[in-house]
């Protein structure tokens, strides 16, 4: 049985923990409230930022990336043939699964294969692949049919799904089946018999854990491990998690509401500031099939009505933590750059003008626009009020329609009438890591496809450009193409990009060392 | 009788509490000597009752106060003393016993435990004293048994068991003073005479004074030194009981006293014709309680044989009384008739038809409106909410009848039993208990029926009201040519209105005759029993005199 | 004194006879006070509910923003005034409802032995299933509008309404006018609208009281879990959900609402209270 | 007594699978969907197909119902959804703190409202009566999460008396668990508080104008013996009844106080697991809880048989 093994290990490591901790030193426990309850261990299966966090604790990518963005080795150091179609890794040496056995190269062939079947960039990069080999124990071996640039950025990225490698046996489990079986190579445990989905995950040092000679950059380098424990305990109650951090009861708050920093602010015992120096990108989508946003004029119209500022001044509060820009991958990374800026120049009220007329002129009937708003998600709840505020302005028939997270995840997902249960309108957000570039942007997918991600919107030139873009040579190639891509997306008004606010984490002061990562990361900090 | 009396009361006066104060006791007095026992007699709403409580300090707080006078126990005034003080008195200077045995001992402890507490209240006694003594009280009122009674909870006794629970605990502690309110009216005949002579012993060999309450003219002959007739707080008439029962000097007595039916059967009435519109052939009714899982146990089905072959017949014109006591199944024979019970077997033949067959309202219309009923509660027997109008043409409205035609016909009928028109337009709860009856009666004289069945229609009724209604009974009888099936429990009653009687006694039938017969020469010794045991038959009450000397 | 007491005495009489009690009499101005507010929202509020404004979020209380501003910088006050709306409906709609649905099943379980078995198993299925659970799981079923939100809430108030009509009806049927009625040929549809019907209505209004109370206490937990009634439709209960993230910069956002909506469940209760001291003395001091 | 007992565990399981029946429709018909609750909201369509298949939620309505119902009569009530963890590991995981707090408002509800309840019908109409009236109609009144901030606010914020939040076994010592326990249970108590209070003080005054409580006072016993001797036991059962159909009311203020205070118990897996439509998760815990009712009902009916002699269940 497959719990059995589970258990045994998480017992195991328990023992191993306590044993070598109670002689020396009094063990170190570092209890943080994460953003959202870890409640699925797959980080296969998982978009869910907190899963990838939590796959980063147990295991490790063949590729690290740093914070110039760039793809380093971490458990594999890499070699590129001359005419771009070979791609060599080769496994670091003392790589141990948490079970005690050592790291293959099969393992990470079956890890690559699963991975690119769950995450949409990896299937891409998949019909550029001839074959994935293990040419020995160590050595792995990818042949392209034709040159593919940005694979090595893929096996690196940290998002929306990174290419975790896990055993063999894990990573044969079939398509859409879950793996529960925490079984890494990374620097941390997971304890599953002290896991309580939804409440409380625990992990503990990995001892066995050789970490890199290099500098610790992002999940590149060194992954040094200073504390014996982590505990992730949910709070779903900020105000709860800001006294429990006051008291003591917790060392560190991954995301605090920025409207209660000021509650930290007198406490000298508590530190906050910007660990994600990536921030997230909130996001209006259309309905594309759904009148009236099949017409582009009246999303136009939309996109001169809405208002940056009001969105992230109602959401954030405190500009210190929101930017906007037009860029859609993000204000701050190398594709950044201010094509479209047009829509967003002026004040709110000559925008407003604007949409009025490019509404008026568009034969807009008045047909509702039925807004979706998720009631129990605090980043989200916001927006859609002030947008349905100003789409009225501007002379939308809005009709704002509260629902939990999880029925707005799952109603985005069709595209029947809105008397049937469809939409027209929602709001959500993506971690800059998930959109910095066409590859990994779904946004941008412009094929109409049913299964691309929910909105649907149809443009051919944006396809070729994002095919265009998989073979670009150079990153000012690259560069171009992402700037025509961003101003289709903005013409045409495939979503409006609502700005960008960056999480601030709390930390009590016996916390030294916190990592800044586009995830928040367990290794360097101290206690 | 020529010591100190033991309880004294003075010019009582007691008042009710609310916003508008009524005088209940509009000052009384009265003395009771050691071995003597006292009655306070009179109708509902004279106060006898207030009075015991002013007596014991146990009016209800908040709801009635003392307004003046006082109330000596050996010449302490109870109306002054601390509570801690009545405290101490009560149950072992004086003490009381209620009308419900049913009510009056806690369900959920045990007798003996009850029995416990009077001694450990009042006595420095030590536990096996104090068990010792309960079974000794419990010997001293006849009870079988007693170390099973001190074992048992309340439900497991008889009424008349608990009520000598009762007396035994009132009188454990030789009180000066016993306090009994209507301590026999919730017992039956045969119960209550026994009851009343346990008090007449123990109060004679322990030379209590007793204060007894009772609405019963007959229990006063049979227990009463001395008598008071009360009346809306007053006492009206006071004296020895052979004095004031011989020789009333007060209106409202000879009025109170004429009322009481006498024993002594009616002469028989002539019949005319032989016309049967009811008759009963073999009738059980039998209730069972069993469930499916009990039956999958193979449990032994629980049933009680309610009504055991009953067979009578009631022509036109004449009045048929069944007596018995609680539970002879009297009532059920009476539900079966009027098909709200589904008799077991037999035949219930109205008119010719048998209506044990038939099923729902439709089938039963014409049963239905042959053979009415009137109920023993007239609080209950009529909707509250409806006016009195709509409760008398609702089987009329039922049977088609049109509405103006029904309520004209509700207004004569009315006058037939002696309320004014306007009633139709009144509530139920604007009319007295007798004139509730006088409706209720109305209300099945709409249906134009061909039977009356009574059940204990009067019982419920003061005396004085409950000669007026059996009054206007024989009146309508006679005017619509009605056959009644007249159910009681009063053997006084049925001795003056019926021209046959039946005794039933647990389902079954022991004695079927002429009043006359069976009243006046009992063949069953049951039938005998129960003459024997109505209270004051030795006494006429019309003619103010002992006849039991006579006979 | 006669077993039988005059139970039924003046059920009209006792209503105009005696003078309410003056916590009736307070109990009854705030709620016709709130009412009030309700009806004239417009006329008593200084802004609009839904009025945002960016650049004064979580404002204290001054004198253009009597109670402070929320965290979209909406006006508190006169959302807690358009509140009251949304909160009385809810609470209307739910006992209404409830009533509506449980008073004919009462009936008809209290009269058809048959139908009873089953139709009370079902309710107390209904019963076992913590209303909560119930409703939360219902709010998700649509979205969270009003009428969803009314519906979630009445499901599990229905069982209690049936099983209070149901006894009502066994006890009323004991009584012998519904026997005299029988006698009298009338059929069963017509008696149970005559004659235990009206037994019904006094605990009916009654309990109806104690459900609107509960309907909006219910509407406040739901918007506290995060599957109430949406922001654009303020109701005291998701006014006070939004407020509690800020609690501890100004606990006023929670404050306001939880005063407003407890005043008025209180003046509902007190009501109640009253109401079944005099319709329906039996009950006395019983509740829910 | 035995054959009453089986007959109402009998007709329990009719009730239990018209609960099955009802949440299993209800949560089947929601437009929620488990597998994006396990990708993620930025997974595709195809990839929430896969997952969809792979749990058997493509399956006719029927087949998945006779297969969970057929599975939990074989005791498993299997996984869950998004965690894989079996269910009933994760109810065990989480049954200790809610029963904790339970039991704690219980125990609070029980010393604070009997004798509440029995002083106001005893003074019936005096001011001890109409404080404890208030203070009941106010417990109704104020939401329960209203009571624990105020109370957090208070005892734990300003005066530092209590913990903030928080959740420790008995296991980690008597006193640290009594001392984070206390706060949320006096929340939660509080509603069960005034209703307990109320109906001892209804059914105390209904029994205090019974004839065997004239009975005893006329034997001159102490008032305390007759309150508690006689009129209490007497007035119990009413007050068992409404602990009985107070547990539902109890649960829902167990999913509120524990989010407020932090409490890692099953009201906030089960909130957490209709918001992400867990199926076998809900099921089992609606089921649980109805159980739980079922079986609490049942044990306070025959409870009636200990607290009164005349109850002997055929």
């Amino acid at each position: 049985m497959k719990t059995f093994g589970l258990k045994a290990l998480g017992c195991a490591a328990l023992v191993a923990s306590t044993f070598t901790a109670l002689p020396v030193w009094a063990e170190t426990t570092l209890t943080a409230v994460m953003q959202a309850p870890l409640r699925s261990l797959d980080p296969h299966l998982s978009t869910a930022q907190i899963v990838r966090t939590h796959g980063f604790m147990v295991f490790e990518t063949l590729l690290g990336m740093d914070d110039k963005y760039q793809p380093q080795p971490q458990m594999a150091d890499f070699a590129v043939s001359d005419d771009m179609l070979t791609y060599t890794f080769t496994l670091r040496d003392g790589l141990q699964w948490h079970d005690g056995t050592p790291v293959v190269a099969e393992d990470a062939v079956a890890s690559i294969n699963r991975w690119s079947q769950k995450d949409g960039s990896g299937g891409t990069m998949m019909t550029y692949v001839e074959s994935i080999e293990a040419t020995s124990d160590k050595v792995l071996t990818i042949k392209l049919k034709s040159p593919f640039a940005p694979l090595l950025e893929l096996l690196a990225k940290p998002s929306p799904i990174p290419a975790f490698i896990m055993p063999k046996r894990l990573a044969d489990t079939p398509v859409g089946e879950q793996v529960i079986e925490m079984v890494g190579s990374g620097p941390f445990k997971f304890v599953a018999d002290e896991y309580r989905p939804g409440d409380q995950a625990v992990y503990v040092k990995n001892m066995d854990y050789t970490p890199r000679e290099e500098p610790s950059s992002w999940t590149a380098g060194a992954k040094v491990v200073n504390v014996d424990k982590v505990v992730w305990q949910a709070m779903p109650d900020m105000q709860t998690s800001i006294n429990a951090i006051q008291s003591g009861d917790v060392d560190l708050i991954e995301q605090v509401t920025i409207d209660l920093l000021p509650l930290l602010a007198m406490n000298d015992e508590v530190e906050t500031g910007i660990k994600n120096p990536l921030g997230a990108q909130v996001t209006g989508r259309f309905n594309h099939r759904l009148p009236p946003f099949d017409n582009p004029q009246v999303r136009k119209a939309v996109m001169y009505a809405l208002d940056q500022e009001t969105i992230m001044q109602t959401a954030i509060g405190n500009p210190d933590f929101f930017q906007l820009c037009p860029s859609i991958y993000g204000c701050e990374v190398p594709l950044a750059s201010d094509v479209g800026a047009e829509y967003l120049a002026g004040t709110a009220d000559e925008r407003m003008a604007k949409a009025k007329e490019i509404l008026a002129a568009s034969g807009y009937d008045g047909t509702p626009v039925l807004m979706m708003q998720p009631t129990d998600l605090t980043v989200l709840t916001t927006q859609p009020i002030v947008a349905a505020e100003r789409m009225r302005e501007a002379g939308f028939t809005v009709d704002v329609a509260s629902m939990d997270w999880s029925t707005l995840q799952s109603r985005k997902n069709g595209w029947q009438p809105v008397a049937d249960g469809g939409w027209n309108f929602f709001f959500t957000y993506w971690g800059v890591a998930g959109i910095w570039n066409p590859l990994v942007h779904s946004l941008i997918n412009g094929s109409g496809d049913d299964n691309s991600w929910a909105g649907w919107p149809v443009n051919a030139r944006i396809e070729e450009l994002r095919a265009a873009y998989l073979t670009a040579g150079s990153l000012d190639e690259q560069k171009e193409i992402a700037k025509e891509i961003q101003k289709i997306t903005w013409d045409d008004a495939f979503y409006f990009n609502a700005g960008e606010f960056k999480s601030v984490a709390a930390w009590r002061t016996e916390l030294k060392d916190v990592p800044a990562g586009p995830i928040t990361l367990f290794w360097g900090v101290s206690k | 009788m020529t010591s100190a009396p033991v309880l004294s009361v003075r010019d009582l006066k007691v008042v009710t509490t609310a916003r508008n104060p009524a005088e209940i006791l509009k000052g009384i007095s009265f003395d009771i000597f050691p071995g003597e026992t006292l009655c306070l007699v009179g109708e509902s709403g004279s106060g006898k009752s207030v009075t015991s409580l002013v007596s014991m300090d146990l009016l209800p707080r908040g709801e009635l106060a003392v307004a003046g006078g006082e109330v000596l126990l050996n010449d302490e005034d109870i109306t002054k003393a601390s509570p801690s003080r009545t405290r101490a008195l009560r149950g072992s200077e004086m003490a009381m016993i209620f009308q419900e045995p049913m009510t009056a001992l806690n369900p959920v402890l045990t007798i003996g435990l009850q029995m416990d507490e009077v001694f450990r209240a009042h006595r420095d006694m030590r536990k096996p004293e104090r068990k010792a003594a309960a079974l000794e009280a419990f010997e001293s009122v006849s009870l079988p048994d007693p170390a099973r009674i001190y074992d048992s909870f309340p439900h497991q006794l008889s009424g008349g068991q608990r009520q000598r629970v009762m007396i035994a605990m009132a009188l454990a502690l030789k009180p000066k003073l016993l306090i009994a309110d209507e301590p026999t009216t919730a017992l039956d005949v045969t119960t209550q005479k026994q009851i009343l002579e346990l008090i007449q012993r123990l109060k004679e060999e322990q030379n209590t004074a007793v204060l007894f309450i009772t609405h019963d003219m007959g229990v006063v002959v049979d227990i009463a030194d001395r008598v008071c007739v009360m009346r809306h707080g007053e006492i009206v008439e006071t004296g020895k009981v052979q004095d004031v029962l011989s020789q009333p000097k007060e209106q409202y007595t000879r009025d109170l006293l004429a009322a009481v039916p006498s024993l002594t059967p009616r002469k028989a009435r002539p019949q005319e014709g032989q016309e049967k519109v009811l008759e009963l052939i073999g009738v059980n009714k039998i209730f069972s309680f069993q469930s499916f899982i009990s039956k999958l146990l193979g449990h032994e089905e629980h049933s009680v044989h309610a009504v055991n072959d009953v067979s009578f017949r009631l022509d036109r014109g004449r009045t048929l009384g069944i007596v018995g006591e609680s539970g002879s199944g009297k009532s059920s024979v009476a539900r079966c008739i009027l098909r709200l019970e589904d008799p077991t077997s037999g035949a219930v033949v109205v008119n010719g038809n048998d209506i044990v067959p038939l099923r729902g309202q439709k089938a039963l219309a014409e049963a239905r409106r042959a053979v009415q009923m009137i109920f023993q509660d007239p609080n209950r027997s009529l909707n509250p909410r409806l006016r009195v109008g709509e409760s008398l043409i609702e089987g009329p409205l039922n049977s088609g009848e049109a509405r103006a035609e029904a309520m004209a016909r509700a207004g004569d009928i009315l006058e037939i039993v002696r309320l004014p028109r306007e009633s139709l337009d009144r509530y139920p709860h604007q009319f007295s208990g007798g004139q509730r009856q006088r409706i209720a009666i109305a209300r099945a004289l709409m249906m134009s029926p061909d039977v009356i069945v009574a059940d204990e229609a009067v019982s419920a009724l003061d005396v004085s009201v409950q000669a007026q209604v059996l009054e206007l009974l024989a009146e309508v009888q006679k005017r619509q040519n009605l056959a009644v099936l007249f159910i009681t429990h009063d053997l006084r009653v049925a001795a003056q209105i019926c021209d046959d009687v039946m005794v039933m006694q647990r389902g079954k039938v022991v004695e079927f005759g002429p009043a006359e017969q069976v009243l006046a020469h009992p063949q069953h010794a049951y039938t005998r029993d129960l003459i024997n045991a109505a209270p004051g038959r030795d006494w006429d009450f019309a003619k103010g005199r002992n006849i039991g000397a006579l006979v | 004194m006669k077993p039988s007491q005059s139970a039924q005495k003046a059920p009209r009489s006792r209503l105009l006879t005696n003078p309410p009690h003056w916590t009736t009499v307070l109990a009854l101005v705030v709620l016709v006070i709130i009412v009030a507010i309700a009806v004239f929202a417009p006329a008593v509020a200084n802004f609009e509910p839904t009025q945002l404004n960016a650049m004064m979020r979580l404002k204290p209380a001054d004198d253009t923003y009597w109670m402070g501003t929320d965290s979209y910088g909406r006006d508190l006050y006169s959302r807690v005034i358009y509140g009251a709306q949304v909160s009385l409906l809810v609470g209307a709609g739910v006992s209404i409802g409830a009533l509506v649905i449980g008073l004919p099943l009462g009936l008809l379980a209290g009269w058809f032995r048959g139908l009873d078995a089953v139709l009370m198993r079902m309710m107390d299925g209904m019963m076992a299933i913590p209303g909560i659970l119930l409703a939360i799981a219902i709010v998700a079923l649509t979205d969270a509008g009003l009428t969803t939100v009314i519906i979630a809430i009445m499901l599990p108030e229905i069982p209690q309404v049936v099983r209070l009509v149901r006894s009502r009806v066994l006890s009323t049927r004991s009584e012998t006018f519904v026997d005299a009625a029988v006698l009298l040929g009338t059929p069963p549809l017509r008696l149970i609208w005559r004659h235990l019907l009206p037994s019904t209505i006094a605990p009916l209004i009654v309990q109806g009281t104690y459900i609107y109370a509960s309907a909006i206490l219910t509407e406040a937990a739901l918007s506290f879990l995060g599957v109430g009634i949406g922001t654009e439709t303020p109701t005291w209960g998701n006014i006070m959900a939004e407020g509690r993230l800020y609690f501890a910069l100004n606990p006023w956002l929670v404050y306001w609402p939880a005063i407003v909506l407890s005043l008025c469940i209180l003046s509902i209760n007190l009501l109640g209270d009253a109401l079944r001291d005099r319709l329906d003395p039996k009950m006395k001091g019983r509740s829910i | 007594m035995l054959s009453y007992f089986l007959r109402r565990l009998l007709t329990a399981i009719p009730v239990m699978f018209f609960v099955a029946v009802f949440i299993f429709l209800l949560l089947r018909l929601t437009p929620g969907d488990p597998a994006q609750a396990i990708a993620g909201d930025q997974a595709t369509p195809a990839q929430l197909e896969q997952i969809r298949e792979s749990l058997g939620l493509n399956e006719p309505l029927s087949t998945q119902f006779f297969t969970w119902v057929g599975r939990m009569a074989k005791g498993d009530f299997g996984q869950s959804l998004i965690s894989q963890q079996p269910v009933l590991q994760m109810i065990g995981q989480r049954i200790g703190p809610t029963i904790a707090l339970a039991l704690t408002a219980m125990g609070l509800t029980v010393l604070i409202s009997l004798p509440m309840g029995v002083l106001a019908a005893w003074r019936h109409g005096g001011l001890t009566d109409r404080a404890v009236m208030a203070f009941s109609v106010i417990g109704f009144s104020v939401p329960i999460f209203v009571i624990g901030y105020v109370l957090i606010g208070v005892f734990a914020v300003n005066l530092r008396w209590f913990p903030v939040q928080g959740y420790k076994p008995l296991a980690d010592g008597f006193w640290p668990f009594a001392h984070r326990i206390f706060l949320p249970g006096l929340a939660l108590a509080s509603i069960y508080i005034a209703l307990v209070s109320r109906m001892t003080r209804a059914s105390m005054l209904e029994v205090l104008r019974e004839d065997y409580v004239r009975t005893a006072r006329a034997k001159g016993l102490s008032e305390i013996v007759v309150l508690f001797r006689h009129a209490l036991r007497n007035a119990a059962i009413p007050i068992l009844t409404v602990v009985g159909t107070g547990f539902a009311m109890m649960i829902s203020g167990v999913v509120v106080t524990e989010t407020v205070f932090n409490i890692p118990g099953l009201g906030r897996l089960v909130v957490d697991a209709v918001l992400a439509r867990d199926y076998p998760l809900i099921q089992a815990i609606i089921l649980l809880t109805a159980g739980t009712y079922v079986v609490i009902n049942l044990l306070i009916d025959l409870s009636y048989a200990l607290t009164d002699p005349r109850i002997r269940y055929q």
